[in-house]
């Protein structure tokens, strides 16, 4: 039942990279999203041209699967639109479910021994969510 | 007919130990079936844990278990997902939780709308709403058997109406309410729909879709699952829309000294530790229920009902309460036998090993509309049997010869 | 030593199928001991029936046995009576009963004194009674070490109180609450006082005419009983006093569609079908704890509190929540590990079959005040021993090698 | 555990015989009382002089236990004052609980086979509370 491999060195790897870490001068989207069971927090911020990301910054208060997801974000997600971000969050929760990673984001497979721990998949998924989210306050504003 | 009452009595531990006993007050409580009591008691004793996340493998056993339970109660609903269903201590619970959360939105002037057929438990929660907002009650009226009076409909739900709270069956008379108009008329001016299933789940699956609510509430214990559960289900948007009712542990996004935000439904209406063995025991109720030959089943109690109702015919003072056609009625079968009060009458019967009611059922309006102070009230499950209506009948004759 | 934790283990059906489970997270939940699972079993398969006044042999039993669970929660509680207890789905319900019943009673300005280790569940209510009534919520501080500083008493429970919501024990620190100054300067203002007891029931019988208090909150499940039940004992005069909170069957005096009349106490505030197996289960559970060598058992879990202190105190980059004295605490014994997140270490923890929550556990007020975001909990039951605390010292040694 | 007694002749023959049934010209002390779970209702009147009952009328919508108990109130009730009607009472539950019926009430005893039905219990109190009420009700008014 349990993953022995939940931290692989890759994954304590990605998440001391902390691509993206930090904040933008004047962002065009920001969100702050609380995961309300645990607590943890991810504040996140995107620069955009005609709709595409062009810069990430996030912070996170979160536990090491919460941060590598935020710095998968930092490290692909630029050049992202709002719909194509909005699928990925979909593309993410599938593949906590069991499906192949979406191309272009080879690193999710890090995040395979989480499958099982279902209490744990928001907080891979929160940092996905918080860049849609970044990218609908955006839209809307 | 594929349904046998012997057999499905075997599931029910209490009365597969007890077959001199003649149940007959199921609409009060239905016995445990052995599907609930076995799926609670396996979370006791083998994936006992809270379920607020934890991350150690008998939490996220406990939390899949509890989900499934969330899933089970979803599918006998014909609900849109799992997360339309709120786990609550039970109908009366589930009623107050909306009367508190719809009711905040509401002012003086507004109408509710019940009808003179309600439990205590979909009538009183909105008198105290009455007295906190100033709401206007507006109460459907009945036809002379009890049935709620739809031609009435038009001048009782106005455009002022935003809820109808009315019940699917009723708990005395078993007449099933025609909730279609009702429906159709609160849609016609914006108004919610909330449906007191307390006495309709355990006559088979429902379909919350196909009736058109937006609230539906029901208990474990009335659905051969346990005592302590019930379910509020809402329509996703209509449960999206309301404030949260009871605050605490579980219930919230962030809490700061200054502020606080809330879950998402279904968790937003669930503060504390909710019944998690008793949701488990619940949603393995419901899910063996829903596999039965419910078709079978109920024309098994219906022919016990007419039973009963031929019966009783030939007794002396009877006053029949409610619809005489079992089309427009559940097997549960209420009556009066005059000089006779429905105690005495139930104590005597009580040495035929018949297990009945007596008195006002938690509906007091309803008595009052009849005339009656009491009633004694028979409810039948599939597992009741030619056997327990004649016993009821015999412990019956010697009353009458005892006490009058 | 009077007390021997693997024989008591064997009272746990859960923790004796499961011998290497080192069960460590009994302030979520307790496991449930053998009295509580066959009393409620018991009812469900021999006695099952409703409570509301049947007149047949299984209503009587099921009344009495119902009615004798109260008597023994009166008694755990040394309460005056059984009508002092109302049975409530848990700790939560029974405060937020508390917050809606008598803050109906209270007005823009009053003050409610809560304190700022308290749990959300009895942090949230009063919050929404704020948003209610427009009551002021006055905290009582803390010492850097989290005990409530009494200090401050003076300037924060003032003649504008009418109610201090005191925690008897902090779920994060354990630090057990100087009651008696609190209850003195609520008294000295003619305020009630209300202890959420989810955390000190499961260590002892609680004397509420000692405490003095009025109203005493607590869940089942947390006392080795069933989940879905919990108690809120009111002082006779302070639960006369107070109105109902929901509506529903069981709790009227006599309902007609002009007005409704309510039952005098406890039924008044048991809306509904109780969760009568549940409270059955509990009844039994405290019967049982009641006869149980206290003194012994809560000698074994403060030297396992020790051990543990002891042993994380070799770990670097600790900080450790609450005071270190174990006489003013419980047995309950939180701790950050720098550059480690909670729910990462749980995760390593249970590849060591040890199971300890990580997070904020429900009291974000207070993580705030220690200016950490979460924290691993592990809370001590008289059935561990050395072997869990072992268990989890080196699964912390291991998550600190894997994670930093 | 059950009492095939529990409607004797003599305790059917107390109920018919109604004594005191019902009303008063101009009652000094009136109540009425509702049984909350059972609905029974019992509205009971004296005539007072010097604090003693000189006359009784109830009118008892209840069961056979409370009817016959309503029956009893009007046949020995006349005499009693506040005091005397409080401790009445007491000792009917007492009676219930198995001990001997008071001086001046032997047919209390045939309420005995009422004891282990305890739900039943309030059916054969309602009367005597409504008796002690109409006092207490006249000397607080
Ligand atoms: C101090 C305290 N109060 C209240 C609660 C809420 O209890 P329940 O979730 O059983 O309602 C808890 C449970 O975690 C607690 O520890
Ligand atoms: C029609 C109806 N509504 C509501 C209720 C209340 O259900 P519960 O007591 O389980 O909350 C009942 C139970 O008798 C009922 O029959």
């Amino acid at each position: 039942m349990n993953s022995p491999d939940l931290y692989q060195q890759a994954l304590l790897d990605l998440a001391r990279a902390a691509h993206g870490a930090g904040t933008l001068p004047s962002p065009d989207g920001s969100v702050l999203r609380d995961s309300p069971l645990c607590g943890d927090r991810v504040r996140l911020q995107v620069a955009l041209e005609a709709g595409r990301i062009t810069a990430i910054a996030h912070d996170v208060k979160g536990c090491l699967l919460c941060r590598a997801a935020a710095s998968l974000v930092g490290l692909h997600g630029t050049g992202l639109n709002a719909t194509e971000a909005d699928a990925l969050r979909g593309q993410v929760a599938a593949t906590l479910a069991g499906s192949e990673p979406p191309p272009g984001w080879p690193e999710l497979a890090l995040f395979a021994p989480v499958r099982p721990h279902r209490n744990r998949h928001g907080c891979v998924l929160l940092p996905f969510e918080a860049l849609a989210a970044a990218l609908d306050s955006h839209s809307r504003a | 007919m594929n349904f046998s009452p012997a057999k499905w009595r075997r599931h029910f531990p209490l009365l597969a130990a007890h077959h001199e006993l003649h149940y007959l007050d199921n609409a009060a409580t239905g016995q445990t079936c052995a599907a609930a009591l076995n799926a609670a008691t396996a979370f006791d004793t083998q994936s006992r844990a809270n379920v607020l996340r934890g991350t150690y493998r008998l939490a996220e056993q406990a939390d899949a278990a509890y989900e499934n339970a969330r899933r089970q109660a979803a599918a006998y609903l014909n609900a849109a997902g799992s997360e339309e269903v709120v786990f609550t201590a039970g109908t009366t619970a589930s009623i107050n939780l909306v009367a508190h959360a719809f009711g905040e939105g509401l002012h003086a002037g507004d109408e509710v709308v019940l009808s003179l057929a309600e439990h205590h438990s979909n009538f009183v929660p909105w008198q105290m709403l009455r007295e906190r907002r100033g709401v206007v009650l507006r109460l459907l009226p009945l036809t002379a058997d009890g049935r709620i009076d739809l031609s009435r409909l038009g001048e009782t739900l106005t455009p002022r109406c935003k809820l109808a709270a009315v019940t699917h069956a009723s708990n005395v008379t078993g007449a099933v309410t025609g909730l279609a108009p009702i429906v159709a008329a609160a849609r016609a001016v914006g108004a919610r729909v909330l449906i007191d299933g307390a006495q309709a789940v355990q006559h088979g699956p429902v379909d919350v879709a196909a009736l058109g609510a937006d609230f539906y509430a029901f208990s474990g214990h009335k659905a051969f699952g346990p005592t302590g559960v019930g379910v509020l289900w809402g329509r996703g948007e209509a449960l999206a829309a309301l404030p949260p009712f009871l605050g605490g542990g579980g219930m919230i996004g962030r809490v700061t000294v200054e502020e606080t935000t809330y879950a998402p439904p279904p968790r937003r209406f669930e503060a504390g530790t909710p019944p998690i063995a008793q949701a488990i025991g619940l949603g393995a109720a419901l899910d063996w229920l829903r596999a039965q030959p419910w078709a079978d089943m109920n024309a098994h109690t219906a022919r016990l009902a007419q039973r009963l109702i031929d019966g009783l015919a030939v007794l002396r003072g009877l006053t029949f309460l409610g619809p005489r056609d079992l089309k427009e009625r559940l097997p549960i079968v209420s009556f009066n036998l005059e000089g006779i009060h429905p105690h005495d009458a139930c104590q005597v019967l009580d040495e035929y090993g018949v297990a009945v009611r007596g008195g006002h059922h938690c509906a007091q309006p309803l008595m009052d509309f009849f005339g009656v102070q009491g009633a004694v009230r028979a409810s039948i499950a599939p597992y009741n049997d030619d056997a327990d209506i004649d016993a009821l009948l015999a412990g019956l004759q010697d009353a009458v010869r005892k006490l009058k």
